[in-house]
Parts: structure tokens; C-alpha cells; sequence
């Protein structure tokens, strides 16, 4: 497949807001501004560029746990984003979601879960009013690979199967399920492996290459809008940080950890970029620096954002007041 | 029109069929089969398979994919086939539907409805005889329906697919063929308003959905004594109507509470604390709560039999306050 | 695979029993006799009697809902089932239970359950507790094809692959779950189909046909009694009755049960027998005979039998009165 | 000797392990990560992956396991990491666990204890702050305990193990780093005895969890202004030691109830129910019911801080008693 400049340039952009973004908050968090659980996926970047690039604003998102990424790449809006995880009133969710449940639904943002399995059928609901609205839009659903082996992931995916679904499935492989690796949860080598039981398509991919998974979801999201059902992609990556913030991560062998960090997404493609002459060390200096500028940004409008009125914890219950 | 309660919310649910599109219904066995005690019977043929959608057996994905239809602008209308089943599918009520327009700021909402059935007396044993409506009513963020008449029953359905929060509607086995005069065509009973069953002046019982049958037919025995009973169903738990609940008790004085469920953690604890909270001063004798034992259901008919709260249970409670 | 006279003599006795057993079931379901729901599997008897006959005594079993088949083959007493049936004291379960919780853990036979797909997880714990317990003993877990789509079977067949428990999963593909044909609920064409997810053997077998049956089960028993993990056979057959007793199963294209009436597993082997020159018609009739005997017996011993005295609702809640 | 309320359970699970080899303690990252809050750690080294299993994240796999393994002869402790997913394997507990006695006629046990913990306060927002106790004490046959204070929790918890029914054991993320001094080696707390956590003679507080700490803070304010307040922590909610309770409402005819979860049938509500049925004359005043209101759990921590019952609004709710 070839790339334009200008594409290979945002999907770079990308990834250096995501790393701006999660890089500052583990500051903010190790400085006590961030209250909570707060998971990052630092050195998963290149699937939220990738996987985003192939989706129109009205398509529609599930997203897990961990998903700051993500939704920067979906196009969220980052100042709210942020003051949602300082549990602000200008946040994405007025502050009463929090990281673990950042949603944007006017940018088809389902929302983040922190019911590990429970966005599989809420994102086949999705896909499936996709269909219904006779309109074109599709559906994606991203999960890890631990919370691949809650049993919602069978019931959505056999459905979504059976009726064809609108929806892709993408896991996002990060080598752990909190403590416990792949090898200690996984059945299979691979989460892909489990496709065939569904008759759809499963295919696993270098996840820190984002091109291939650029390449793969564009697939994926073509068939989907065909009408001709889901997929299931599975992106093998890694998670650089404990699962949360404040987890060490004791349990990674050091020597994988070395391995994998020699392979962070963003030198990748910037090396490339550099290779092909389309960018010079500039070029990428800059890209950075305009994510930075982003999150410095976001970080002051936080900052300087009210509190929400203790009246607010009783709003949003219901439509009404009961 | 003289219809059964079955045949009541059947004609509710064409009522919304019919107004609007954005309807459709999903469950186990719901279409040509017309659901497990005929209620949706001759709805397929009516609105055909985009409108009437059988799913698998598989109870995580039809209450979860609602939450994602929903929260993307469809008006589901799901039935898990016993209430026994909702325990399978508890995340996605507790979790999910109950608080998507909370979590993400009051800028999602989940207007679905969820059709389950209640009751024992039928001999189906300990999994399919449950009364379980209280155990929701925990969980701020939906809304509970328990209708005891066809009447109510339609017009709770009808306001029930309407209402912009997510709905639990509980049916009764032993009500399905019940029947009563019911308005033709588009009507509503209000969501949170308790209905005065029979007027009376001694004492109160509140009860709902077979238990007001119950209730009724010992108001009847105990009239013959001169007990004048008023027997109150709120129709909805949550909402409850507690104005109508303490307005009934001011006169009376007395409070007995009828619930098929087992008398630990029912709902008529709650009604029975509210009391205690703010109507002691009404009180002119403890309140009694008739309900089944704090034991599974048994299958053999004799033993089911005196699990089952009896009109002669009601009546020899009722006597006891006098 | 070469059988000797008894061991096919067994299979049809087996055959025969189970034939007889709920045939008067289902004349005693229409007298009015035996309340609830009650679930037969007439024209699936070769599965329960191959299958069973690969175990032993202190082997342990999950059943489903429709279970008088496999509970005979496993030696269950036929006097306290039916007792169980008609809701006696001298029941399996003192009438407790009833036909949909069928159980006898002196038999190992855990208990049928009316929570479909709630046994794959309970019969994954057996068989870690087999393995645990450092005995040589096996675990099946028999269900059918409608709640092979439960998300439960998701995460034990994981784990059970993954720790390699010994375990085998048994589909009774029987057309249908409830109205709902195979290709109405299942994304794939077999249920075995889904084996490789969890990187185990997977196979469809004709279920009607009692040797083969035996010779699959046989083969994955000793895998697991091996220590080499879990395995997936589902037998291919069909539900002569509707889903329960008084479900006339107007959803079967009459064609198809035909088809399948003509396959009956009995005759089948009968005939083999008659032209092997193992057995004349007139011992095939005997042991029809012989199966009928035990079910007037056990007919008999259960209208004899005491109703449970009321009291019974209280115990066995827990160990104690709490 | 010393020890923090983490420690104590720690401790508990040890003397269990050692004592009994059919004890092992299965869940997700409970091995060598030492659990989510650190309350397993070491116990992997200790007694290796036979008896400390880590799972993968599948909870109706962990607990519907547990019911198999200990139906079949082991006492597994297993662990669902928040009190907020026991709505995932909801069935598990509620018709499965709690009913297997009962349904098979007292012949099989289910001697099982399930870990897990509640609590608001740290940030986690509404999916992982909940403290949802109260759902499960509506199903017969289950246990639930709750402890307050370190000793109690190691002498419930070794009761639990020992116990043979099925358990439900509540830690609080705010009570982990209490420390006092804890018996060491074996010993019981029993299950269903209430402790007086404070004597006091004009007014009782019922209260469990951390609501006894913020309860004790209260009484201790209240003591300066005249008020003696009786701290009663029914230590488990089923069974209740209902007799400890109308005993102190006997001596002081005053009741406060304290519980962290939504106030709408939180097990407040059965507590104040009891009293208003069977010590209604004791009471001098009406019940108060002190907890958080009727909505989710917000994020952020001026919201979650308006959401907790504060020290502040028990002796608000105390002082208008009087
Ligand atoms: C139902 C449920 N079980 C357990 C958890 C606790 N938990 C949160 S994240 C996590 C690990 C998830 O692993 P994975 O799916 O691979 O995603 P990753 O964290 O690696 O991105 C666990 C166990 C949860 N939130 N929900
Ligand atoms: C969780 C759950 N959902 C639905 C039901 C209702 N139900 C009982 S049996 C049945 C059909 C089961 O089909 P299958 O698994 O193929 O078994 P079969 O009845 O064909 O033997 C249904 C839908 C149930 N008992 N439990
Ligand atoms: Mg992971
Ligand atoms: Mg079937």
C-alpha cells in the first residue's frame, strides 16, 4: 500500500499527541493531581493512529479501559479530556466519569468501561443500529487481551457473526491481563485464533507498525461496510507502564520490557519518514512539539476549570428528577 | 375492549410498533414462536423480521446490545424470559444501562425497555419462579414497572417504551390470562403513581402485581369481619410513590405489606423503612410484612403451595393488628 | 471398532429404558400428573446410552435441562426420579427439585440445571477437582446447541484448555434451541466448530447412532483421563417432541421430522443386532419389555410415595436453621 | 499482635491453607502479584500454584467453578477483584451457589467463600466504589460477611472457610491499612453474632463496614454534646443477629442505621423493616436512615466526597432525634 506524505505525517501526529498526552499524565498522577485508577498505554500508540484513520466521524467506537489514545485519535476533544481526569466541571463527562469512562457520543465515542467485557454487545447494539438506520456507518470495539476471555466476547461475537453485523473487533494485545501474560490466560497463541469459531475473518498483526494496522482495519472497515460482517484483528504490542499507574510491573521479565521499548511505534515511523526523505528530524521536532503544546494547553484549561457544584452529583441520574 | 393481560401488553407493544419506527423487539423465541407464554404472539407476522428480532440464547448480548442501540438512538424493547434470567445479565442492567447517562455526564441516554416475567405456582422449581423485582431497585438509574392489571399493564408499557431511562417491565405468570375492560389504542398510565386497588379505612396493605389479587380477595374475607381494608399498588417501585403510600397509612394506621418474594430484602423492606422513617407518628401498630420464607421455591406443588404468601396469610395478618 | 453381544445388548437396554421412561412421562406431563416444566429427549436416547456407558461410577457429570436420558444411562435410581418427577418425599431431591434439577451426587451426576449455560463453569470445577484431588476420575458436561451461544461455555472451555482439565464437552445438537433452529442461532454450521478457539479436538458425530457415539466419547475420555486436556463432540439429532411438554413444535418443517423419526436410534440398532444374528426380535422385545417393567415399577413406587411434609420448605437451606 | 485489616485476611487465608489441604484460593492476579489491594501477597510463595491459583478474567468461570469444586469435596476461596463485578456472576451466587442444597434435597454442599471488596473514596468512580452488599442477602441459602475491624476480619474469614455454606466475604478499600491487634494463629469469630463496637445508652447506630469507623467518630463527637450513642456492627448480614439489635433499641429507643451504599434497599432498609415489625414499641422516635443518596458513584472527588456518608451528616441525623 502507499502512503501520502500528509497521511503518514497525521498518523505521526498522532501518535506524538497520545505519548504528550499519557506522558503527562503519569506526571500528573505520580503529583497527585489525578486522583483514581488511571491505566496508560504508552508504546501502544500506533494501533489508536492506525485503527482511527480508517473511520468517518459518524462511525461509532467501543473502547475498554485504557483508551486516552484512542479517543485522541477519534478526535476527542483533549482540554475536556483532561479535565475529566482531573474530575472537573468542563470535562468530558462534567467529571463524573473519569478516565475509565471517558465517552464523546457526539463523536460516536461509546465511551470507555470499567466492566471489562461489558462493551463487546454494547458495541454490537451499535453495529447493529448502524443497520437498522440503513445507514452506512460502522462499528469498532476495542479490548485487551485479558478481558478476551469474558464470556460477552462470545455471546457479541456469534451474533454479530450471524446476522453480519456492521463491526470490527480489535484486540489490543499488550502481552498481559493486569499481572497475568498472555501464556497464563490465552488458550490459543493467539487471540485471532478464536475467529474461526465464528466464521470471520482473524488475522493478528504487529501492532507497533502502523502501517500494517492502518492496513489491516482499512480491510476490515471496507467488509464491514460491504455488509459482508465483522472481523476480528488482533494487534500485538506493548504495554510500557504497570497496568495502572503506580503498578511497577515486577512481573515483566526486564529483558522483554528492553526488547520491546527498542520497538516504540513513533522512531519507528519517524525513521521511516526520515529514510523516505518526506520528513527531516525537524519536521518530526515539530510534530512533537505541537503535541506538547496540545497537553500544555489542556493542562492549564484543567487547571483553571471550576469544580463541579456538589449539586451536580445528583443531576444525570434520570431525565427527570424522580 | 375486554382483553387479557397478556393481550394488553401485546397491544401496547403494537401501539409503539406502529407510532414509532425506532421500536423494535429482541428476545429468545419472541417471533414466529410468540415468546415462551405466548405474549408477542402474531407480532412477526405483523411487523416482520427487521422490527421483531430473534436472538440466541444468549442473554449478555440482548440486554447489552440494547444499552449500545439505545445509547445510539433506537428504542429496544428486549425480553429476557424469566426473571430468574436477569441474574445472568445483571452487569448489563446494574452497570451499564443503569448508569451510561450518569457516567458520561448526562450526555447519553438508554431508553430501552426490558420485558421479564415473575411468579411461582406453575411448578417450575427454584430457577424459574422468582420474584425478583426488588434486587434492581438498588441500582439508581432505572426505572421499575410491575403492573397488576391489563389495563395497567398497557399503559405502563406504552409510557414505559417512551420514558427516556432504561425500564424494567415485570409481568406475572399468573396474571397472563387475567382480563379486564382496557382503553383501545394510544394511552399511558403514569410512571410513579401508586393506584388505590379498593378503598378502605382500617387498615393498609400495599402490594403489587399477583400479590394485589391476593390482597384483594382477603380485603373481601376481612370485609365480612368489618375490617375495611384500602389495598395500594404502586404499580412502580422506582419510582415509588410514597406520598400515596403515607397519605394511605395517615388514615388508616395500619401498614401490612404483601410481596411474593422472600421476606428478607424485598421490596417491602424498603417500603416498610420509609414508613418507619417518616410515618412512625402515623402508626397505631407495627407493621407486618406477609411474603414467602427466606427459602428457595420447591418444585413439588404442595410445598410450592406453602411457599406462596395465601390470601388466608394475609387475612390472619391482618387480623392480628386488630 | 469391534463391540461384543453384551456391550451392545447394554446400549439397547439403555436405549430401551430411556425410550420407556419418557414416553410415560409424557403420557403421565398430559394426565395432569407431573407439574412444571418438563423437558424429553425421546429420539436422542443413543447419545445418553454411548456416552455413559465410556464412564465410570465416581466420574463426575453436568446435565442441562434435559437430562431423564443421561441420568438412567448413568445408573440413576428410576423409582426416586420418578418419584422426583411427580414432586415426592422419596424423590432424588425429596421433590425439591423436580425434572429440570435432576441431580445425584452419590452418582456423580452434579445436577441438571435450568440456567442454561450456568453448568459449564460448575462442571469445569468438578474436573478441577478431579485433578486436584490427584484421582484418576474425568468430568463430561453434556448441553445442548441453543446455549452453546451462553458466554459461560466461552470461559470454561478457555480455561479448561488452558489448564487442561480433564473434561469433555458434550453438544446435543437436537435442531433447535426452543423455536430456534441451528442456523437461526449458530454462526458457524457445527458447534464443534468452535473447538480450535481453545486449541482442542472438535468433532460432529452423527448422534443417532449409538456405536459411534461411543467410540467418539471413548476416545476423548481417555485424552482426558490421559491428563492431554479437554476435548468438543457434538452429536448431530433431533428432538421428536416439542421443548417441553405441550409445545406442539409448529416451528418443525414436518418433512424434517420425517426425516428424522425414520432415524430412529433404536430400530437402528436393533436391526443390526437381527442381522448380525446377536439377537432375535424376540429379545429385542424382552428388553423392551424389561425397560417398561422398571417404569410401571417406578410409576407405582411414585404414586405410593408420600407427599413431602410441609416443613420440608424450611430445610436444607442451609447446614443449619441460621 | 499488629496487624493491618489486609494483614488479617492474609493471615486467615494462611491458618486455612496450613490446616486444611482441600482450602486453595483462586482469582485474578492473586499469585504472585499478590492481588489487586496486595491482600494475597506472599501466599503464592508460601503454597505454590496448586493451592493459589491465578485465573483469567472470567468470573462466571472463577465462581460457578467454585461451585463445582465444592460440590465435589474442596473449599475454595476465590476472589472476584471488586464488590462491582459480582454483577457478572450475578447467577452464579443467586441460583446457583445458594440453591444447590436446597434444589438437590440437602444432598450436596457448597462450602465456598468468595473475596471481594466495596467501597468509595479513592477516585475509582462508578464502577469500582460500590457497595452492593445488600443484593445478595435476598437469596436464601447465601452468607454475607462483613467485617469492620481487623480481628474480626481473620475470625470470620477462618469461620467462613470452615463454614458449610456458601459465603460472601465484604472487605473495604478503606479499612485495608486499619491496624489494631489481632489474635494470632486460630480462632473463630461466629458467624451471625453482632458486636457492640461502642456501649451507649440514648440512641443505637447500626452500622457495618466502614460506616462502624465513620459511626464511632460520630459517637464520639456526639459524646461531647450529652448524646450516648451505641455502636452495633452486625458483623454479618445473614444470618443478622436481629436480637442484638431490638436489645439495644430496647435500652436506648433510638435507631440511626449508617450504610455506605444508596440509600434505596440498601440492607438499611431490612434492618429498619425488622424494627418497625418487631420493636416498634421500643422505638421513642422515628428510624433514620443514614446513606448515600439514590444515585452512581461520581468521579470526581468533590462529588464522591458530597456522595459518602460523612461523620458530619450521622450526628446531623443523631441530634435531630433528640
Ligand atoms: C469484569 C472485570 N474483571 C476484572 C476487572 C479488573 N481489571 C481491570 S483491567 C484488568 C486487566 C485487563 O487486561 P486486558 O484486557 O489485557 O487490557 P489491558 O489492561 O492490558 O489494556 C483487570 C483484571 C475489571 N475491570 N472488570
Ligand atoms: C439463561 C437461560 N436462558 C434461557 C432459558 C430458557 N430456555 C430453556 S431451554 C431453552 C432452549 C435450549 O436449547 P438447547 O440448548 O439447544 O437445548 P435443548 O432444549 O434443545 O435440549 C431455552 C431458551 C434458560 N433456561 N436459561
Ligand atoms: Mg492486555
Ligand atoms: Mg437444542
Amino acid at each position: 500500500m502507499e502512503f501520502s506524505k500528509e497521511q503518514l505525517f497525521d498518523f505521526y501526529q498522532t501518535m506524538a499527541t497520545c505519548r504528550a498526552f499519557e506522558s503527562r499524565v503519569s506526571e500528573l498522577f505520580a503529583a497527585g493531581k489525578i486522583p483514581g485508577f488511571v491505566h496508560l498505554s504508552l508504546g501502544q500508540e500506533a494501533i489508536a493512529a492506525g485503527v482511527f484513520a480508517c473511520v468517518e466521524k459518524d462511525d461509532k467506537c467501543g473502547l475498554h479501559h485504557r483508551s486516552h489514545g484512542e479517543m485522541i485519535a477519534k478526535g476527542g476533544d483533549i482540554n475536556k479530556m483532561m479535565a475529566e481526569l482531573f474530575g472537573k466541571a468542563t470535562g468530558t463527562c462534567k467529571g463524573k466519569g473519569g478516565s475509565m469512562h471517558l465517552a464523546d457520543m457526539d463523536m460516536g465515542l461509546l465511551g470507555a468501561n470499567g466492566i471489562l467485557g461489558a462493551g463487546f454487545a454494547i458495541a454490537a447494539g451499535a453495529a447493529f443500529a448502524c443497520r437498522y438506520n440503513e445507514t452506512n456507518d460502522i462499528t469498532l470495539c476495542l479490548f485487551g487481551d485479558g478481558q478476551s476471555n469474558r464470556g460477552p466476547l462470545h455471546e457479541s461475537f456469534n451474533v454479530a457473526a450471524l446476522w453480519k453485523l456492521p463491526i470490527v473487533w480489535i484486540c489490543e494485545n499488550n502481552g498481559f491481563g493486569l499481572s497475568n501474560p498472555v501464556k497464563g490466560h490465552l488458550a490459543t497463541d493467539n487471540v485471532s485464533d478464536r475467529a474461526a469459531a465464528y466464521g470471520m475473518p482473524g488475522v493478528t498483526v504487529d501492532g507497533n507498525d502502523v502501517l500494517a494496522v492502518y492496513e489491516t482495519t482499512q480491510e476490515a472497515v471496507k467488509r464491514a461496510r460491504r455488509g459482508d460482517g465483522p472481523s476480528l484483528l488482533e494487534f500485538k504490542t506493548w504495554r510500557w507502564h504497570g497496568h495502572f499507574e503506580g503498578d511497577p510491573g515486577l512481573y515483566k521479565d526486564p529483558k522483554d520490557q528492553e526488547e520491546w521499548l527498542k520497538k516504540d511505534p513513533i522512531p519507528r515511523l519517524g525513521n521511516m519518514l526520515i529514510k523516505k526523505k518526506y520528513a527531516t528530524q525537524e519536521d518530526l521536532d515539530q510534530m512533537k512539539a505541537i503535541g506538547e503544546a496540545k497537553i500544555d494547553a489542556a493542562v492549564k484549561f484543567a487547571e483553571e476549570s471550576p469544580w463541579p457544584d456538589a449539586s451536580e452529583l445528583y443531576t444525570d441520574v434520570y431525565d427527570r428528577q424522580l | 375492549m375486554q382483553m387479557t393481560y397478556a393481550e394488553a401488553i401485546r397491544d401496547g407493544l403494537r401501539v409503539e410498533l406502529k407510532r414509532d419506527p425506532k421500536v423494535y423487539l429482541a428476545g429468545e423465541d419472541v417471533g414466529p414462536f410468540g415468546g415462551c407464554f405466548g405474549v408477542t404472539a402474531g407480532l412477526f407476522d405483523e411487523f416482520g423480521p427487521k422490527r421483531i428480532v430473534d436472538t440466541p440464547i444468549s442473554e449478555n448480548f440482548i440486554v447489552g446490545h440494547a444499552v449500545g442501540s439505545s445509547a445510539c438512538g433506537l428504542r429496544p424493547v428486549v425480553e429476557v424470559m424469566f426473571d430468574d434470567f436477569i441474574t445472568v445479565c445483571f452487569d448489563e442492567f446494574a452497570n451499564q444501562a443503569a448508569k451510561v447517562r450518569y457516567m458520561f455526564g448526562g450526555k447519553a441516554k438508554v431508553p430501552m425497555v426490558c420485558l421479564t416475567i415473575n411468579g411461582a405456582g406453575v411448578g417450575a422449581a427454584a430457577q424459574h419462579s422468582q420474584s425478583l423485582e426488588a434486587l434492581l431497585t438498588h441500582i439508581p438509574g432505572l426505572i421499575t414497572v410491575i403492573p397488576s392489571t391489563p389495563a395497567d399493564a398497557k399503559g405502563l408499557l406504552i409510557a414505559a417504551i417512551r420514558d427516556d431511562n432504561p425500564v424494567i417491565f415485570y409481568e406475572h405468570k399468573q396474571l397472563l390470562g387475567v382480563s379486564e375492560d382496557v382503553p383501545e389504542g394510544d394511552y399511558t398510565v403514569p410512571i410513579g403513581k401508586a393506584d388505590i386497588k379498593r378503598e378502605g379505612s382500617d387498615v393498609t396493605i400495599v402490594a403489587w402485581s399477583w400479590m394485589v389479587q391476593k390482597s384483594l380477595a382477603a380485603a373481601e374475607e376481612l370485609a365480612k369481619d368489618g375490617i375495611s381494608v384500602e389495598v395500594l399498588d404502586p404499580r412502580t417501585l422506582v419510582p415509588l410513590d410514597k406520598e400515596a403510600i403515607l397519605k394511605s397509612v395517615g388514615k388508616t394506621g395500619r401498614l401490612v405489606i404483601v410481596q411474593e418474594s422472600c421476606k428478607t430484602m424485598g421490596f417491602g423492606s424498603e417500603i416498610a423503612a420509609i414508613v418507619a422513617e417518616e410515618g412512625l407518628d402515623l402508626l397505631n401498630a407495627p407493621i407486618i410484612r406477609v411474603a414467602a420464607p427466606n427459602t428457595p421455591i420447591p418444585f413439588s406443588p404442595v410445598l410450592e403451595q406453602e411457599y406462596i404468601p395465601s390470601v388466608e396469610k394475609i387475612v390472619a395478618a391482618v387480623k392480628s393488628l386488630f
